[in-house]
């Protein structure tokens, strides 16, 4: 009897199994996030040793990490005309101007009802890269953790911090 | 040394049933097999008797289930607790009265299930070939008393299943 | 029929199997067709879930205060259902009552069956009931568990225990008739009793652990029902909330379990034994000792209520006696006393001997205490919130269409699953009527008068 | 702010985080950045910042603190610069949020084409029709242009005036229906100036309010409601502990009557005559404390007001007009209120407030009070004959003035402005008027847009705009100012600015200049600009009353003979019906009624039962509606449904103006019948037939039972009882109930750092309710409609409890049981255990928290809920667009099927927290205002650390000995929130 019936337990174990492993939970980092300009943080963070805090300014002073205004980006590329640095990738020129819109595409995202808050963690001295991987070696950034509250309860239970629930969750 | 023989032997009612397996315990053939249609209790501690057994061992797997069930219920709930501890209208992290119903809940459930596979294992289930001499209204409303025994013998093992009120008895080879 | 009867005077195992098995001949139309229809009923109770769960809670008649309201009814209704079976086949067991043989099997049926449904209420009426995993404890990347503090959760063991168990002691104990089955069926039919019999074959050494097992699982079962339905009373006696706070619900409980128990067993057996041609096992003699029990226990219910509300009057606590007062004479007071009426009157008539030995009666009798035991829950769940502590939030309830589907529909689900069953498999078990022949014998000697006057 | 970020961007930025926020529960966040091109200095994503300016929802002016967050505005905070509001805020100004984010606001210009049908055209296509018919007008001739407009502060009026006067027109209104007409003549005639007093309420010992509703709509609510509470404190007065002593004169009792000890009803029209034959008596009696003018004098002029005759005009008794006269008499600084529209009460309780020396006092005139906003009656009554005459060509209705809706059925304002050539509509959501409109044009929101306010003397309120606009409108006068230039040619010259900021950029340099600073100093400006305005205490006159005012005084308009009256009230939330579509507004219950989103007919029970009137049940217990009155006025009928309440005069059908909008949007068309149309020129009072007809109507109300049925929820106590330190029955009760020995299983959980709780006095709340609107607006509390309030699915987490005393409680009880009710974040919240997943558990801080993600939604938590205060969601909550970018991005918006309730403002907690830990220093007290608690005018709600001896929430609990309860204590939850019980003159009852 056992020749029909193993088979079939398994079939139904593995299947659930499958559906529950790769269910996607839509606000889980992705890998294969494609940008509208080829910037590199490797260029930039890594090469030139550009501080995160420079250009993702509001990290220390608010929730969101912030993403530089392009003027920020102006401000050392020039627009081509002022002999900044030009962008190995596309020299920005008066027939080719930068983008005054740059629609990232988000690599993390939480959900709605998770309020990180990014504050609290600079001034704690948390190094950027303990949850964003190491940037500074990425061309294009791909996410190492996947955020999730594991990943959260782990480092707040290693340093002590606040496990009350009720801090992120409301 | 001669071949080996199956007498299968049909009773009207469990009381002919249990003097045949008498008359066999005396003569110290032991190696038989019983068939009731229902659990009559008369056969089941005839034939304890005969083999010398005492009750069923799943009694064990139950009480074994039971205790593994108590202690998993232990752990869990006051470990579950203690790996988050949180405030609950004002009750401490570890509080055991709330946490007896799932002692005893589980203390059943393991219990009943390792006494139901306790049972599948000592009874040989599921099998997948009948038993020597198995006929199929020994399930329905005969008592059926197989005895293997060497083909020598068979005459008098017949002899004996007769007196004990056997309607009749077949030969098999074993 | 008088072919039935003389079977009756003296019946043999030949003719337990013969009765037994002339059930299980292949349905006829009208068979089929009443499957049909529970089925439908079931799917049309599906769809409905369906759509709350994606319209929420906005189509039904829920709203403030009234949080649990027909869907938990419906929940400890069908729990309450559960407990007759076990009583009668592992509390009567241990207690070797030779009535049980004929109609256990159909009652611990209907146990697993109205465990079944009842199981479905708590997912029905969760708010995101694809979350509903998280009462179980499993280990998990947020290291969160069940509080098991929560009656909930108690309420998620003790079911979830007493379905399993139940479906063991079921199954268990139909082995040996499957296997009886097996040897007389043919074609596709054997195949599916060899596979569920597992091969068994009745030997002494198989029999021998068959009847520890048994026992034990008898002995297990009898303090499980108790407590299951003791955790159900408590998932409303542990609140705060006047009308639910009260240490009598335990005993409370499991009376009302047993007396509506039984209640649909005589529901379920009167037309089975009709429809099955089984009169000459289930037979008056039967009837006649379940009505008993009925009766005893709307005694005892009807003592309950009159202890539940001398204890509040005897606290005189104002909430407590506005919410009692409300019960009695409040908006939907017609119910509670709709539910005396069915619950503590009708039943009355039980002491008369022709109506306990009359289907008809017995039949229109059981019918009341199912209608009087769901209104009882209804009345002590719906009509405690809708009173609360706070006089500004009173609100009475009214169920709105998808709460009646669902409840027709959970219906359909345990009927269909029953008539199944009974075609299938022996619904009365025949080792057991073999076993104690002689008490059948007696027992048709003793229904004989009764069938004369009849 | 109104510079840098660009519009395009901050609505791509408002779509992003709206569409973030709008997601319920496991939705992925936008997948979209899109940076900013040149950062705004001011902006720090996920920081809020805050922006002082005035409050245009009403003629108030309060000041009020824009929260904005990502550029848009999601909280309106009272200023606490601002003298009159003092950082309160009432439910209205909440609303204004609403306003600014209606889904029904006008987006593109319309016209109306042949067939009556709007159809959209482009704004130079709009603006050109505009002024060319303008140029037309104005070359036709003078005064063929009239506008009609609410006030919109000095600056701004006097731009409109001046853009009318460009084009050689006069015909200009500034029309507010409930106006400062009656007031001004009155005092016009006692003391010879049009201003309006000031009232210092908080000065008085006693007060007799005759029909002015302070409390809810008259004056400055938020200011008197203040103050009242302060009057209502108890102190040491006359060598004594008491607190102050009030009475109310009016035909319903409202929240107005529920807080005074005395609510004398009264035929409604009458509450002059009322106020006269009490000061009859006083000036009779000669016994009074202070004499004040002369009382001869006074005495000489009101012959025919005897207390007997008037009590049989006005049905108040002989006994209680006396009993007024002896308060008002014999108290320290006694204060008389007048309200309504009648001229005469205004004199009398001017000359009331005269004779006993209060003038000056509690009652006072400032030197420098502003100009009159409003224009005056009869003028607007003109320019609506003119246009009707035909003398206009073209009539401007701008600014939110709804004539149509809100003028006197006399005058016939709908034919007129019907008969009008050319009607042009500005504003933001289209109403009443904009249906007689052949053009509509959509203006910037007043919180879009510059302004200026000058509510009293000294006060000079800014208005500055807090975000970009919504939605592509246009500021009003700039449109205005540009059609003058094109259209009037050298008659424009004169107006010098090129837009309206650049108009109110000059009257502040005015301003700066009349306080003797550099006018081109920016450093006033930039100041003006933090602070909201120019807050300067101005001196108060000493004015001589003159007795002869009280020849005047004519006899009540309304004459009792008529068998019934009908006395209609604006809505405290809807107020003139300019509230009607603001769905928090509609679904907040009036307060002494709890009725939602609908318009009612208040009967006493004794004349229901003379009409036959009743409620209706389907079966025995399923309420299936009340019977519908037809109420025949001299200028129409109307049906209303009843509703049988003994807070109204036997005799007396009062009803709430605000509805019967015929478009409004979506919220308020269609609702209730509107009073207005059916009131008198100058009265809200008219004499009616009734009689039932046959149909049923459902209102209805989130409110259970009315009887507290003797449960400690809203606790009370005498005045005598606190000053001889006896304490209440109840509280006897309570102690005796209370084991003695240690009974508890557990020991108690120990808090260390903080431990939040709350003070809440019930003796100053008054049920305003600016508590729910704030929670609605800080905690993205979705609103169901009615459909939903009726299945009991109100998502307020804070309710206003309102219970009428049964008869036996009546002698020792306030007119009213009214006090707020939150989650009361017990020790041992019997919520908690029952929670299967902990989704609801107590935080360190001694919060009850409820963690929305993990809620799977077994409702069990709301079972063992002693005070019913978590709410769940029964239905998918929605924000039509543009609402949702109001939510709030710091509070989860909580998905279908799961458990929500009050968190004390985590949220607020929560960002103090990290701000105090990152600045590396300790919170301080005060530091942490919960929504509730900043919002209440009252000053009811203190919050702050039970930890914290010194908090002035512990304080104030101290300080208030013998008053203090917590709700329900029987079930032993141990709240965090501890009452003040509310308190009454033993012999209180005139």
């Amino acid at each position: 009897m056992n020749r029909i019936l193993i088979p079939v337990a398994l079939l139904l174990f593995l299947s659930g199994a499958a559906t529950v492993g790769f269910s996607e939970r839509p606000w889980a980092p992705r890998s294969d996030v494609e940008q509208p300009i080829p910037f590199s943080h490797r260029v930039h963070a890594g090469i030139n040793k550009i501080p995160c805090q420079y250009c993702h300014e509001y990290a220390r002073r608010s929730a969101t990490s912030g993403v530089p205004p392009v003027a920020r980006c102006v401000g050392c590329h020039g627009s081509g005309l002022l002999g900044g640095i030009k962008p190995i990738t596309q020299p920005w020129t008066d027939d080719h101007q930068p983008p005054f819109e740059i629609r990232w595409n988000r690599v993390y995202a939480l959900p709605d009802f998770v309020k990180f808050v990014h504050k609290p963690h600079i001034w704690a001295g948390v190094a950027c890269q303990e949850c964003h991987g190491p940037v500074e070696t990425m061309d294009r950034v791909v996410p190492v953790h996947e955020i999730n509250m594991g990943f959260c309860i782990n480092c707040h239970t290693k340093r002590g911090a606040t496990q009350d629930c009720f801090v992120c969750h409301h | 040394m001669s071949a080996e023989v199956a007498l299968v032997s049909t009773f009207a009612n469990d009381e002919d049933c249990v003097r045949g397996i008498e008359a066999l315990h005396g003569a110290h053939a032991h190696d038989f097999r019983a068939f009731t249609p229902f659990p009559s209790e008369k056969v089941i501690e005839a034939s304890q008797e005969a083999r010398g057994q005492g009750h069923s061992p799943v009694r064990w797997f139950v009480l074994l289930g039971a205790i593994t069930g108590f202690l998993t219920a232990v752990a869990v709930t006051i470990g579950t607790s203690l790996e988050w501890n949180l405030n609950t209208g004002g009750r401490p992290v570890v509080s055991i009265p709330p946490y007896v119903p799932i002692m005893f809940e589980l203390m059943i459930l393991f219990g009943g299930v390792s006494g139901v596979i306790g049972f599948f294992l000592l009874s040989r289930l599921p099998a997948f070939e009948s038993e020597t001499g198995y006929r199929s209204h020994f399930g329905s409303d005969k008592f059926g008393l197989v005895v293997r025994c060497q083909e020598n013998e068979a005459q008098k093992f017949e002899t004996l299943l007769r007196d004990a009120g056997a309607e009749e008895v077949q030969r098999e080879a074993a | 029929m008088a072919a039935a009867i003389d079977t009756e005077i003296q019946p043999s195992y030949v003719d337990v199997d013969r009765q037994v098995q002339r059930a299980l001949a292949p349905g006829g139309l009208k068979y089929w067709l009443w499957v049909l229809f529970c089925a439908f009923l079931t799917a049309l109770g599906g769809a409905f879930w369906t759509n709350q769960i994606y319209n929420s809670f906005d189509i039904t008649g829920y709203g403030q205060p009234t949080m649990w309201a027909v869907y938990i009814t419906n929940f400890v209704f069908w729990v309450g259902i559960a407990h007759s079976g076990t009583l009668i086949s592992a509390i009567l067991f241990l207690f070797r009552v030779r009535w049980r043989t004929a109609i256990f099997r159909l009652a611990e049926t209907m146990t697993v069956f109205a465990v079944a449904t009842a199981g479905l209420f708590p997912l029905i009426h969760l708010g995101r009931v694809w979350f509903f995993y998280w009462l179980v404890p499993y280990p998990n990347e947020r290291s969160l568990q069940p509080d098991f503090r929560s009656p909930l959760v108690w309420d998620l063991f003790a079911i979830s225990t007493y379905l399993t168990i139940s479906v063991l002691f079921l199954f268990t104990g139909l082995i040996p008739d499957i296997a009886n089955a097996r040897d007389k069926a043919v074609g596709w039919r054997r195949t599916f009793y060899s596979i569920l019999s597992f091969g068994w074959q009745g030997t002494d050494r198989q029999w021998r652990n068959f009847a520890t097992v048994y026992l034990l699982l008898a002995g297990f079962a009898t303090p499980l029902v108790l407590s299951v339905h003791s955790v159900v009373s408590w998932d409303f006696a542990m609140t705060q909330l006047p009308g639910w706070h009260s240490t009598i619900f335990a005993p409370y409980f499991v009376a009302g379990a047993i007396f509506s128990g039984c209640a649909l067993v005589l529901t379920l057996a009167i037309p089975a034994r009709r429809l099955m041609k089984i009169e000459g096992l289930i037979t008056i003699w039967h009837l006649d000792n379940l009505s008993k029990v009925v009766l005893l226990t709307s005694v005892i219910m009807t003592y309950s209520y009159a202890t539940e509300s001398f204890m509040v009057w005897y606290t005189q606590d104002p909430i407590e006696m506005a919410t009692f007062q409300q019960r009695y004479y409040g908006p939907q007071g017609y119910m509670f006393w709709m539910m005396i009426t069915c619950n503590c009157a009708i039943p009355l008539l039980l002491f008369i001997p022709r109506v306990r030995t009359n289907t008809v009666w017995l039949f229109i009798i059981s019918i009341f205490v199912n209608i009087g035991m769901w209104l009882e829950r209804f009345v002590i769940f719906v009509g405690s919130l809708s009173t609360n502590a706070d006089p500004s939030q009173w609100k009475f309830y009214v169920p709105r269409l998808t709460e009646v589907i669902i409840t027709i529909g959970s219906f359909g689900w345990f009927l269909m699953n029953f008539s199944l069953f009974a075609k299938f498999l022996p619904i009365v078990s025949m080792t057991e009527m073999k076993e104690g022949i002689s008490w059948l014998k007696q027992a048709v000697r003793e229904v004989y008068p009764y069938r004369k006057a009849a | 702010m109104s510079d840098g970020l660009s519009r395009r961007s901050f609505l791509k930025l408002a779509a992003t985080a709206g569409a973030a926020a709008a997601i319920p529960g496991c939705e992925p966040a936008a997948r979209k950045i899109i940076p900013y091109v040149v950062p705004d200095e001011n902006i720090i994503p996920g920081v809020p910042s805050y922006f002082a300016t005035t409050c245009g929802e009403c003629s108030a002016g309060c000041g009020i603190i824009a929260k904005v967050r990502e550029g848009r505005v999601i909280k309106l905070e009272g200023n606490p610069a601002d003298p009159i509001s003092q950082g309160a805020i009432c439910a209205r100004g909440q609303a204004a949020l609403q306003g600014v984010y209606n889904p029904d606001r006008l987006s593109k210009p319309k016209r109306r084409k042949a067939d009556g049908s709007l159809e959209e055209i482009g704004w130079d296509e709009a603006l050109k029709l505009f002024n060319d018919r303008l140029a037309a007008a104005a070359k036709a001739g003078k005064d063929r242009i009239a506008y009609i407009g609410a006030p919109q502060g000095p600056t701004l009026d006097r731009l409109t005036k001046l853009w009318a006067g460009a084009f050689g027109s006069s015909r200009v209104v500034f029309w507010e229906r409930i106006g400062t007409e009656p007031a001004r003549a009155a005092a016009d005639a006692c003391f010879g100036r049009r201003d309006l007093p000031i009232y210092q309420l908080d000065r008085a010992d006693v007060i007799v309010s005759f029909g002015a509703d302070f409390l809810e709509t008259w004056g400055s609510p938020v200011e008197q409601t203040r103050q009242y509470a302060d009057f209502r404190t108890p102190r040491m007065r006359r060598g004594g502990l008491s607190i102050g002593k009030a009475a109310y004169v009016s035909p319903r009792m409202g929240i107005t009557g529920a807080k005074c000890d005395a609510w004398v009803p009264a035929n409604p029209g009458t509450e002059g005559a009322v106020a006269l034959a009490v000061l009859n008596v006083m000036a009779g009696a000669g016994s009074l404390r202070h004499a004040g003018t002369a009382a001869s004098a006074i005495q000489a002029q009101l012959a025919a007001y005897d207390p007997e005759s008037v009590s049989r005009k006005s049905g108040v008794p002989v006994s209680q007009i006396k009993q007024m006269a002896d308060w008002l008499g014999q108290a320290e600084s006694p204060l008389a209120l007048p309200g309504g529209d009648d001229p005469q009460t205004y004199l009398a309780a001017y000359a009331i407030n005269a004779l006993t020396g209060s003038v000056g006092n509690a009652m006072v005139f400032l030197a420098g009070a502003p100009a009159e906003t409003a224009s005056r009656p009869q003028e607007t009554s003109a320019v609506v004959q003119a246009i009707g005459a035909g003398q206009v060509d073209v009539v401007v209705i701008a600014a939110g003035a709804n004539p149509i809706f809100t003028m006197p059925a006399s005058w016939g304002a709908a034919t007129a402005i019907g008969r009008a050539p050319f009607v042009v509509w500005f504003g933001d959501a289209p109403d009443d008027s904009a249906q007689a409109a052949q053009l509509l044009i959509p203006t910037h929101h007043h919180l879009e847009s510059w302004r200026d306010s000058a509510p009293r003397a000294g006060i000079y309120g800014l208005g500055q705009p807090v975000m970009q606009p919504v939605f592509p409108s246009r500021v009003l006068h700039d449109i205005l100012l540009e059609s003058a230039h094109l259209g009037a040619g050298e008659a424009a010259q004169s107006i010098t600015w090129e837009n309206a900021q650049d108009a109110v950029n000059a009257a502040w340099q005015e301003l700066q200049s009349k306080l003797g600073l550099d006018p081109m100093g920016a450093e006033f400006w930039n100041q003006m600009r933090r602070n909201g305005g120019s807050f300067e205490r101005a001196k108060a006159l000493n004015v001589a009353f003159n007795p002869d005012a009280l020849k005047g005084a004519t006899p009540a308009r309304v004459e009792s003979e008529s068998a019934l009256l009908l006395a209609a009230f604006p809505h405290p939330f809807l107020y003139d019906g300019r509230g009607a579509n603001k769905p928090w507004l509609q679904e907040i219950p009036e307060p002494s009624n709890q009725i939602v989103w609908d318009s009612w007919a208040e009967i006493h029970p004794e004349t229901a039962a003379q009409l036959g009137l009743q409620e209706h049940y389907k079966s025995t217990y399923l309420y299936a509606g009340i019977d519908v009155i037809e109420i025949a006025t001299p200028s129409g009928t109307l049906e209303l449904a009843v509703h049988i309440t003994p807070l109204v005069k036997p005799g007396v059908i009062a009803a709430p103006i605000g509805q019967g909008h015929t478009s409004y949007g979506r919220y308020a068309s269609g609702r209730g019948a509107n009073l207005w149309a059916f009131l008198p020129a100058g009265s809200r009072a008219v004499p009616v037939r009734a009689r039932k007809i046959e149909r049923q109507y459902k209102l209805v109300t989130p409110l259970g039972k009315s009887d507290m049925m003797g449960r400690s929820i809203v606790e009370v106590m005498s005045v005598e009882q606190l000053a001889n330190g006896i304490k209440p029955p109840i509280e006897l009760e309570e102690e005796e109930n209370t084991p003695k020995l240690p009974y508890e299983m557990y020991d108690a959980w120990q808090y260390t750092g903080h431990k939040w709780g709350m003070t809440i006095d019930v003796n100053a709340c008054t049920g305003c309710s600016a508590c729910v609107a704030a929670c609605y607006a800080e905690n993205n509390l979705p609103f169901g409609g009615k459909e939903e309030v009726d299945k009991g699915r109100v998502m307020s987490w804070i309710r206003i409890e309102r219970f009428i005393p049964s008869a036996d409680e009546a002698a020792a009880a306030p007119n009213l049981y009214i006090a707020p009710v939150l989650c009361q974040q017990c020790d041992h919240a019997p919520c908690e255990p029952v929670c299967p997943v902990f989704a609801s558990h107590h935080t360190p801080e001694g919060l009850n928290a409820q963690i929305y993600n993990r809620c799977v939604g077994t409702r069990f938590c709301e079972n063992n809920c002693p005070y019913k205060v978590r709410r769940f969601n029964w239905y998918p909550a929605e924000w039509p667009e543009p609402l949702n970018l109001q939510l709030n991005p710091d509070v989860t918006v909580r998905g279908p099927g799961v458990m929500e309730k009050c968190t004390f403002c985590i949220q607020r907690i929560t960002n103090a927290e990290i701000d105090a830990r990152t600045e590396g220093r300790q919170l301080v007290d005060g530091e942490i205002i919960t929504a509730c608690a900043q919002a209440c005018p009252a000053r009811a709600i203190s919050f702050g650390d039970l930890n914290d001896a010194n908090s002035a929430m512990v304080k104030r609990r101290i300080d208030n000995p013998g008053r203090t309860y917590t709700m329900l204590p029987e079930f032993n939850a141990l709240p965090a929130i501890t009452y003040l019980r509310s308190l009454y003159w033993e012999k209180g009852k005139a």
